[in-house]
């Protein structure tokens, strides 16, 4: 009953910061916003076991993806007036809010047909050492791959990001 | 007992305690608000509050940092894994490695990394 | 715990994303709407990988978090060019490409 | 975070956890008042001069010990003014950002190995977190928000420098403060801290002696993620006015002054714990330290004195170093961040890696 109970609190809280980051007119906001929501979302990780990728989401994400944003926010430095997006007329409001709840119930009956049954108990073994072996192993080529990806990365954004001479 | 109670309670506790010390002033100290006191610390020439840029050095970092915490994260996988893999895993992860160290050469060749 | 239930999940935040790409003018909004589009694909592959009981779905997750990473290092690195070349970050204001 | 739920019965589990944490928030809120007292009295002593010593109650001046009450007390009760222009919501949350990091961070430290409290083995450390040192660069992480928000919300020129100096520097020390536990883990081959204690039962199996590089980058990276002294520039008087807190008053600017120490406090723990033992005293190993003092209980509690008695030498490094050594200018900070620890991380991880490959 516990589990029932922890899920329904962090899922009610993931969808109103999520829904939060879309709507806000801050970017601050959105930005904090978002770092709850993927706390929340490592937390959902946790429960179900997958406690590296927790651990990993909070690290990467919310301690470095999204303090990017924050950086940049502060950098552009922009007043809040003209950063503050107009005031979003109401039926942006209700559109979101139907085709979100719309989609939502459709997709959650076509879901509830397949009953694919219970995930198993929700919680895996320590598994951070299996991930590591299968990673190096099978998923070689890819680790190798994310590694010029990454190099890319870097040069891409020190190109475009640095002043023109 | 859910394994997670320690850490929700401990998290709670905390912005708990953060909120009261947070919002403590609020109702315990005196409160004169005067137009002086309202203003930001200002010293020096007075200037308006300019809205200029700050450098793009900080973005610079900030990216940087990013893209070699992931390969730190990476290298504590490597590191779970190590005994195990034992020759294969370290080859693996050097070259991983190398290739980061080359993106690194890069940002310092281009001085992304210089402070004025 | 059925495993409909983190999908839906998953699916709200998707829509939230989809929703918050096509509406915000703002660009930055647009790229946490991507953040938030991305998360939603790790939910799933997480619950995947819990229901089936195989780890393959936890690794993906690493991959698609280090792609997110490099997407939004390079699109904040644009939006820092734009707005240095425009002064606004605003996506209307962006209509030199027009014909 | 992968937490392995002990085979204790409900009731006992329930009250030892929250007793548990209870003893964290204890030493937590007690660590700021010690420390705010340390860090008048030593550099008093180092100066020859007499630090605090007039508050008291009649005759009981106790070395000043209650001038860090009386310090609470005022901050409680100042005024505390809210610049106009700045963004409310994030001027109060500001603050609690800082706060609760350190909080997880300190639970996650075990202060020992297990008690036994009728019978039933209860392990000393508040969240048994088996990610390990990844669960504290976790929380490291979130502790740049309270710097970030709290320099942004209080819109003044110097106060968003002073935050962006400020998370800029935390951010290039956790990187090598993460490269430096990596060679850590390879040796002990674990990540769970009450592991790699294990693994350091003899003398010279400490952390500090079979890899000494990493116990100079963390040292050195310990300093930087809490802006201690000669990496304190986005505080720094001469320059940014007291940095990203400038316009915080009372309880606000105590709440960072305990997040600051409860994460210094922890990350000392945490230097004792990787590279001096833990709770293994330098000669006597634990089976001897147990017959020797009859009961585990009592071991445990030798223990537990040990870890601090660590701890707290580290937390007089930490006020020894800010009397003595002159301020690091920004780029210098900057360059042995980026093109000094980096690099020698990376190399560290590389030697590590060879030595230990040699007996596959």
């Amino acid at each position: 009953m516990s589990d029932q109970l922890v899920f329904w609190g962090l899922a009610g809280f993931i969808t109103l910061s999520s829904v939060a980051v879309v709507t806000v007119r801050n970017p601050v906001t959105a930005a904090v916003a978002l770092v709850i929501n993927l706390f929340l979302l490592a937390g959902v990780y946790a429960f179900q076991g997958a406690d590296f990728v927790a651990a990993i989401q909070i690290i990467v994400y919310t301690g470095a993806i999204v303090v990017l944003f924050l950086f940049v926010i502060m950098i552009l430095n922009l007043d809040p007036e003209h950063l503050r997006s107009p005031r979003p007329r109401i039926w942006e409001h209700l559109v979101l809010g139907v085709v979100i709840a719309g989609f939502a119930y459709i997709g959650y009956r076509f879901l509830d047909s397949l009953d694919v049954g219970k995930v198993a108990s929700n919680r895996l073994p320590d598994n951070t050492y299996d991930v590591a072996m299968i990673l190096f192993s099978n998923y070689l080529w890819p680790f190798e791959i994310v590694s010029i990806l990454i190099l890319l990365a870097i040069v891409g954004s020190v190109a475009i990001a640095k002043k023109p001479k | 007992m859910n394994p997670y109670l320690p850490i929700i309670i401990i998290l709670g506790l905390g912005v708990a305690l953060g909120l009261i010390l947070s919002g403590f002033a609020h109702f315990l100290g005196p409160r004169h608000p005067t137009p002086a006191k309202e203003e930001i610390f200002e010293c020096g020439v007075p200037t308006v509050a300019s809205r200029e840029r700050m450098s793009v050095k900080f973005y610079l970092t900030a990216i940087l940092f990013i893209l070699f915490d992931i390969e730190t994260v990476f290298l504590f996988l490597w590191a779970k894994a190590f005994r195990s893999l034992a020759w294969f895993g370290i080859v693996e992860v050097a070259v991983f490695v190398l290739i980061l160290v080359a993106g690194y050469l890069y940002v310092l060749k281009t001085g992304a990394l210089e402070w004025d | 715990m059925p495993i409909e239930y983190y999908f839906s999940l998953a699916l709200v935040m998707f829509l939230c994303g989809v929703c918050g790409v096509l509406f915000r003018r703002n660009i930055l909004f647009v790229l946490m709407s991507i953040e938030l589009m991305l998360n939603a694909v790790n939910l799933v592959f997480v619950s995947g990988s819990t229901f089936l009981k195989n780890l393959d779905g936890q690794i993906m997750v690493f991959f698609v978090i280090t792609v997110a990473a490099c997407e939004a290092a390079v699109g904040l690195a644009m939006v820092i060019a734009l707005f240095r070349r425009y002064g606004t970050i605003k996506s209307e204001f962006f209509r030199i490409l027009r014909g | 975070m992968g937490l392995t739920s002990s085979e204790l019965p409900f009731i006992v589990d329930l009250i030892a956890t929250l007793s548990k944490i209870v003893v964290v928030f204890l030493i937590g809120l007690n660590v700021p008042p010690i420390m705010l007292w340390v860090e008048r009295r030593v550099p008093a002593l180092m100066q020859r001069r007499r630090g605090p010593n007039r508050v008291g109650f009649f005759k009981w001046r106790l070395w000043g010990l209650f001038q860090a009450v009386a310090d609470a007390i005022k901050l409680i009760f100042k005024e505390e003014a809210v610049p106009a222009m700045a963004n409310k919501w994030f001027f109060h949350l500001g603050p609690v950002f800082s706060v609760f990091p350190a909080f997880l961070v300190l639970s996650a430290m075990p202060f020992g190995e297990y008690i036994e409290v009728m019978g039933y083995q209860i392990s000393l450390v508040a969240v048994q977190v088996n990610v390990g040192f990844l669960f504290i660069l976790a929380m490291a992480g979130m502790a740049i928000y309270g710097v970030a928000l709290s320099g942004w919300a209080s819109t003044s020129k110097y106060t968003l420098l002073g935050a962006l100096r400020a998370s800029a520097q935390m951010i290039s020390y956790e990187i090598p403060l993460g490269l430096s536990l990596i060679p850590i883990a390879l040796v002990y081959n674990s990540l769970d801290l009450t592991e790699i204690v294990k693994g350091q039962s003899h003398f010279w199996q400490w952390g500090i002696f079979l890899s000494p590089l990493s116990f100079i980058i963390f040292l050195v990276c310990m300093f930087a993620e809490t802006n201690r002294t000669p990496f304190d520039l986005a505080e720094a008087e001469s320059e940014l006015v007291v940095g990203f807190h400038t316009e915080y008053g009372s309880t606000k600017f105590a709440a960072f002054f305990l997040g600051e120490y409860v994460s210094m406090f922890a990350l000392s723990l945490l230097c004792s714990i990787l590279f001096f033992g833990g709770w293994h005293l330098p000669l006597l190993s634990r089976e001897n330290l147990i017959n020797l003092t009859g009961s585990v209980n009592l071991a445990a509690l030798v223990g537990v004195g040990v870890l601090f008695l660590k701890a707290a030498f580290f937390m007089f490094l930490y006020v020894w170093v800010r009397w003595t050594v002159p301020r690091f200018r920004y780029d210098q900070l900057m360059k042995l961040g980026w093109k000094f620890l980096l690099p020698l991380g990376l190399a560290n991880i590389a030697v590590t890696a060879g030595i230990l490959a040699l007996n596959f």
